[in-house]
């Protein structure tokens, strides 16, 4: 059982699973998003080897209308 | 009709650039795109909502628009750098519209967080095009930090109240005659931005000002049309101005 | 691009009429000519030359163009009157840019003089488009004499400083919704043509900002250009002014 | 021998004239041009049958670049 | 403070002349033109009510002002001929501030009629201040007419958006050397004042300004002050203006 | 007149603050300074001349003004406190016009450089009074340095050309209502410093429009009475603006 | 029985009266006002002697606040 | 035999002297100015203590016209 924030709400997780995963688990978009783990930015490539750990804080942004 | 701008290496047809904000709708925004002649667009980095439900806004946009992503609702250089660096992961674009706002009330923007943003992120790369107070100073700093143009202001984000200070404009293309200006936010109405060009800017970035207009796509034609209209005269040397008249037919010559 | 304007039962297509004086050459007259996408000249009545040495001016012009002579150099009503009798009898058209001047330092109309004036053409079939300064009073009676348009001055004839009362025009336009109005004089740069017709304006007459410029066929270009997006500007409904912001970029949803 | 102002300026003429010659006599461009003989407009179809007196005032206008 | 200023034979000592008009109270008058230092008020002419109620408006008034009646609401020459009559027979003055106007949402004045009038009641021997647009040549037939003075207006009566068209007031500050300008209507804040005597104006005529600030008595003050310092600055003469800077402090002999 | 102004404990009975340079004479800044009724002198820090010719220019100043010794010539933050420490040695205050200038064509301020040593001498207790551009956020940045007061520009030093950024000040003053705002350089005439005091400003700083008009003494007691009536007029409440007319007199009531 | 037209609004007089007695009869302020009849100013010493007539037009003013 | 730069101009001095002296060496003026050496301001107090040595760089102020 962990913790996460993600998108600054808070998330639990049974268990540590790696970025790829969460993605799914909460079925986020994969096109043109990005992904900051701990105010670090995860290459797309590295997500299945990117293991969400307790506590950890991500950010997982698109875009959209601004000026 | 105008000539060609060139910015970091990029030639670029029209000199205006447009925003992607607070249309009504998409179609009203594709239409108003297409009708500006603009070839390069500003968006958002956004967090994606939870709940599972999200279209790609990028879906709406011309797929020959260059896309411009902003660091818009950051408030610090920290914020703005990661956001730039997220845009760029997501988009694989090394430009970016830098935006560090000082306040929510006023959005001005905080020269000091932006030129300390700037520096860090020319050194990762970027392209940089800082938007900042019509501060000639700020401007050299900005220059020396590596960016390829500099984006001041001609009133607040989103208040259509015009370029307020002509003057600095006016000093800051006389000081810099051979940096990209482009005057980013406060435009209005065409004249606005026919101004700017005539003050000598060498392009123009706007939002508001088509996707608040009653008729969206009429006044992004209109705002086209005063950008090439304010370049042509900047380039084609204004008249003397005079507080007294000049006759135009003969005084001379008329019948008595 | 822009819409049509009728005027005294005549399409135009385009908004902007321009002078034939005070260029550098006959060939660089043409070129801005063309440039302008005008359809309406001014030329002035002028006595011929006794030394028998005559060209004629009007060879020089476009038979595509209309020509519109004007009373430009009378003082008064009576010189006004006998020089567009002459101008019709010259010219066979009835059309006349009513012009009595009230000095000859600053070309300022005499609006008495001219309405006498506009009252007495009328009468004779002509279609007077009276200059006069910009007097809502005074249009209301120019109107009422049966001009099928007012024409008054953004500022002194050549001066070149542009609008110098946006609010007279903005009053006038809001008083008078019916009425043709054509701002005449005063025009510097595009922006002051953009502005004329955003305030409401349906055409502009000029001539020294265009003849006077470095290069005249290229601000013909932009005045063309001007006056179209000042048109559709006011057409499509202009964005609310604030002297606050507005964020284009959503607030909320940035990165914390 | 008679005097008139034309276009401001005196002229002698041995005899009156009618305004057809007159305009010949001195040359004057004949194309979109217009005559007025003291203040009155006179038609082009008229000038032959308008004989110049002593003491007329015409004025002979055309064309110039004006705003 | 400021010098003295002569108009039709009678010293002044204060360039402010106030309106009586829209005061909340009285007293709130009295207090606004004891503080204004105004030695001359204008005062309308109006219909005695039948009612049998009716006080003196004019006790209200210090004695010691001179009253400058004024011709408000009349819309064409004879009915302001017929009431500056009337107000010469109840107050025993040829002084008559004459205002024709020519609608009743602008209270834009009818230079026509306004001449016609003032051409008739300075041949009965008034002393005629007439208030007109600000039109040059309207000013020299006005002056021409034989009155004392001419009173430009500086935006609509009541707006309150002081000085719109700063050139014309200018213009005719120059060609108009040795003529009373005084600048009626329109005025706003004091810097509106203070602008219009540094065009050149000898004196301004106001009301709303007054009368519908929070605290009618501070802004009279305010206004009192603004005329003094207009006057000053304009007879000071002002230093050049420049668009760069020039430094204050010596730009050399700082430490290194 | 006007209320007193509170300025880091200090009462001051004018909100007027003048320079001592460029004056053609001593007598003449003597009769200015004395005609202004500044309590508030900012002098220049210089290197004395070795050739052993030196009178103290201070003794030519009232010896009841306060001195403000400024940092002008300064083009880093580590002069402007060197220069800063000297003078407090000197003149034995800790009082301090800091100004930091981004180069010598436009004396424009460097906002870095200047918060940077805002920062410093606030540390060893100076009273700082930073001169900075019209920037909200800076301003914000300066007052949580602990500056007493901030210092915007009108328009450039010695330009004469007034407030440039009306909405910037306005802005500020909104935005800030509790701090102390002085309005420093560019002011040309007596309705720029009312036109600066009615948007907010607490106080004035000028030098050039007096020390280069034509009479000194004169344009500066304008400029002490054009202050006063900005202040309030400020204070008073201004009326509402209208585009319209709002008659002064009865509309009714005329006679007919 | 008369009828005249005073500051605009129609009155019935049973007889024609002398002005002067009209000010009376309306109770009309006499100090600083002034008196029109058929638009012509009627001076004061001349009340008295001025007939008010069947069909008159009097104007009746004094002053008010203005601008 | 010394050399100093005193307010950016290069200076011999033939020996070591304390500032207090070197004021008057070169006849500055004592009143309302302020001494700096190698960036560091020396109070008044301290002139007499302080020896000026090869190299140092003085700027010796006062006060001018300025805005």
């Amino acid at each position: 059982m962990i913790s996460i924030t993600l998108n600054g709400e808070k998330r639990e997780l049974d268990k540590e699973i790696d970025l790829e995963s969460l993605i799914d688990l909460f079925s986020l978009p994969r096109k043109r998003v990005a992904v900051e783990v701990n105010h670090a930015v995860i290459r797309r490539v590295d997500w299945p080897d990117t293991a969400v750990k307790d506590g950890d804080i991500l950010e997982v942004v698109h875009f959209v209308g601004g000026g | 009709m105008s000539d060609q701008f060139s910015l970091a290496g990029i030639i670029f047809g029209s000199r205006l650039i447009i925003g992607t904000g607070k249309y009504r709708s998409y179609d009203e925004m594709k239409a108003a795109h297409a009708a500006s002649g603009a070839e390069m667009v500003t968006v958002a980095v956004n967090r994606v909502p939870l709940d599972g439900k999200t279209e790609s806004f990028l879906d709406h946009l011309d797929p020959k628009m260059q896309i411009l992503p902003n660091t818009a609702g950051c408030y610090n250089a920290d914020h703005a750098i990661r956001t730039a660096r997220l845009a760029r992961e997501a988009l694989e674009t090394d430009w970016i519209k830098l935006e560090v706002i000082g306040d929510q009330v006023t959005l001005l923007p905080d020269n000091e967080q932006t030129l300390e943003a700037a520096r860090v992120l020319v050194g990762e790369g970027f392209i940089v095009l800082p938007y900042f107070t019509d501060d000639l100073i700020m401007a050299k700093k900005l220059l020396d930090a590596g960016c390829p143009a500099v984006m001041p202001l001609a009133a607040p984000i989103g208040s259509g109240m015009g370029v307020q200070n002509p003057s600095n404009l006016r000093i800051m293309r006389e000081q810099l005659p051979d940096a990209i200006i482009i005057v980013d936010a406060g435009v209005g109405v065409p004249s606005d931005a026919a101004i700017a060009m005539e003050l000598g800017a060498d392009a123009i970035l706007m939002n508001t000002a088509i996707a608040e207009a009653q008729e969206p796509a009429q006044m992004a034609t209109a705002m086209k049309l005063a950008v090439e209209a304010g370049r042509l005269g900047h380039l084609a040397g204004r008249m003397p101005k005079r507080l007294y008249a000049s006759a135009s037919s003969p005084i001379d010559g008329a019948i008595k």
